[in-house]
């Protein structure tokens, strides 16, 4: 069997190592005298858990975390958690359930290793449990280095006086003139609103050109060009005579079908003549 | 506390460069400006905050910021001429409100008018945060007051309002009719249209003399 | 204002030295450290903050106060010998209980770590009040979720953590190397190696789980 430290009692000269939380030392000797002083202290309060308390008692080994005896570490808790039922101090569930764990681990340590048993090994536990106290012990450390640096609001100062900044919002108005005058037509034309409305300078209407006809036909006894149906001022830009031309031709067309009026052309482009038909 | 030298002669000073370091760190930690006697009680004894003051100015010239006089104290201030870092600048696409649109549309077509008479035209109360937030985009400010009963007061067009936009003069906007040639009295967005599009000098007389009449007479 | 440059080609950045002054200028008058990022965005177009850092970084070398980097971002900060000379400025900091630093200690140098991790270091179960109160501090927040069974909630450092404790990143932390080498940092599987010391760990990982899902979206 290799020897691992943590498995070796550690020699100590004083047999009996003052527990931490327990005033005056007890060791098994002193134990009926100080309960009959009546003056003892357990203070329980003051441990983070069970595994703070064996960081604590395994200090008093006063070996590096690694060569701790855990059967010595067992045994101070032990007698910890005996202490303290003995004074009716009603220990946490999770202490019990440390010390249930370590009698077990105890007697495992004690006993020659049973080849058929399964899971970890006693040495394995133990190893475990000195790791874990290594690593709150580590952790603890390292929390005390972190609370000793050099802190902001306590030896590095921010600028006292920030700047405000200030935040400029600016709003862009990618359309900004268009929605101010939509606006206004919106509110001007509220009264006349047409759902559809189309500015139709250069458009001759048939609507118009109907009127139009209808109007002139009445004086069209005899065949007369249809270019003289065209309405004034329409005759000289193209895109308005042929908008005129198109229009008046369909009236005259719309008028031919109510038989209104007679349409004739003498040959294929010659000029289209109409009149009123007769009665 | 009780045994801080009491005689300065005691033990000397530290040299100026640690004082200027030290006046560095007190002023820029502290939350208000400082003055000379607040500085040197913060100093160990012996310090003079005013010589080291005068090198640790030199020091900041030209920075981006610099060690500024307010009043008897003293504080870092960001170079004035880096002001403009101190802004944030979010440019935020946010369309006015339609209520905003509105009676800025008609301050602008019927300045100087009254709150009466935009709500008269909009056919609605005017909600004062709606005017607050026109005033407060520099866009309309307060006219003088109408010479009628009551002398209400009226609203304008700013500078600013012409400035954004892109308006020679409030008499420049289009109107009506030519708001409905150029369209824009359909549905149909429009967005392309620009406003040299109403140019046209006819059109012009025509729509602000129509404009004139639609309802309030100026003066 | 509005006459920005919006072109990043239109206008050459300004020279170098000038944009040192301005991230010094930026920086200064903020009392949170600033990203690379954050500072470019308050520049004009075109500057490079990374590139005028280090020249800061050497202009403040040994001065009273310093260029600090946290995390990402950088900061100004009092040079840490002078820290005797603020004493009235000090912020009267609520004393941590030794639970709680020694749980931050554990998130700094375990992280992401979940509270279950933090238990079976500490051998006790987290309280409360003291998770809460590390997060209220800014020092720490919630990271991913393990992906493991029941999808813990992970608890992380925070850049206010680095900057209050002087930290450039998590990585700087004191000891970190000699830690790690020593095995202490490693979560070590301890499945029936070591008692149970409490029963909560279902319950635990569901209790953050919810807080997680009503605070925080992971991605």
């Amino acid at each position: 069997m290799t020897r691992v430290p943590y498995l070796t009692p550690v020699p100590d000269p004083d047999p009996a190592p003052p527990l931490p939380g327990l005033e005056p030392p007890d060791h098994a000797s002193d134990r009926a005298a100080a309960r009959a002083d009546e003056v003892l202290v357990v203070d329980v309060e003051g441990f983070e858990g069970p595994l703070d308390l064996l960081l604590n008692l395994s200090r008093m080994q006063k070996v590096d975390l690694l060569q701790i005896s855990v059967l010595e570490l067992a045994d101070q808790y032990l007698a910890f958690v005996d202490q303290a039922r003995a004074l009716r101090i009603e220990l946490a569930a999770d202490y019990l359930v440390m010390a249930a764990w370590l009698a077990f681990l105890k007697s495992r340590l004690l006993l020659p290793p049973d080849p058929e048993a399964e899971g970890p090994s006693a040495e394995e536990m133990a190893a475990h449990l000195a790791f874990q106290l290594e690593r709150l012990n580590a952790m603890r450390e390292a929390a005390a280095r972190l609370m000793a640096r050099d802190r902001l609001g306590q030896d590095r100062f921010a600028r006292g006086a920030p700047e405000v900044v200030t935040r400029q919002r600016q709003v862009a108005w990618q359309a900004g003139l268009i929605d101010l005058m939509r606006a206004y037509a919106r509110l001007r034309t509220r009264d006349e609103f047409r759902p559809y409305a189309f500015d139709r300078r250069d458009v001759f209407t048939m609507e118009q050109a109907l009127d139009r006809v209808r109007g002139l036909i009445g004086f069209a006894g005899d065949w007369t060009q249809l270019a003289a149906f065209l309405p004034e001022g329409w005759e000289a830009d193209p895109q308005r005579r042929r908008s005129a031309t198109a229009a008046t031709f369909a009236a005259t067309l719309e008028l031919a079908r109510q038989g209104r009026l007679e349409i004739s052309q003498s040959a294929s482009f010659a000029p289209i003549t109409i009149r009123r038909r007769p009665e | 506390m009780t045994d801080e030298p009491l005689d300065p002669h005691r033990f000397s000073p530290p040299p100026l460069p640690e004082q200027e370091r030290m006046v560095e760190a007190v002023l820029f930690a502290s939350a208000h400006p400082m003055s000379l006697r607040e500085i040197a009680a913060r100093l160990p004894k012996g310090c003079d905050p005013a010589e080291v003051m005068q090198s640790l100015c030199a020091r900041y010239e030209g920075r981006g910021v610099q060690l500024a006089r307010v009043g008897d104290a003293w504080a870092f201030r960001t170079a004035a001429d880096l002001g403009f870092l101190m802004q944030e600048s979010m440019v935020e696409s946010r369309r006015l409100s339609r209520a905003a649109t509105e009676t800025l549309a008609i301050i602008a077509y019927h300045q100087p008018v009254t709150r009466a008479e935009i709500e008269e035209i909009r056919g609605v109360a005017v909600s004062k945060g709606t005017l607050d937030q026109l005033i407060e985009l520099e866009w309309v400010r307060i006219g003088r007051r109408r010479q009628t009963p009551g002398r209400p007061v009226t609203f304008v067009v700013t500078e600013a309002f012409l400035d954004h936009f892109g308006l020679e003069s409030a008499r420049d906007l289009p109107g009506l009719a030519e708001l409905r040639a150029a369209g824009l009295l359909e549905s149909r967005p429009q967005a392309a249209l620009a406003p040299t599009l109403f140019r046209d000098e006819d059109v012009e007389a025509d729509a602000s003399g129509a404009l004139a009449d639609d309802l309030f007479e100026d003066e």
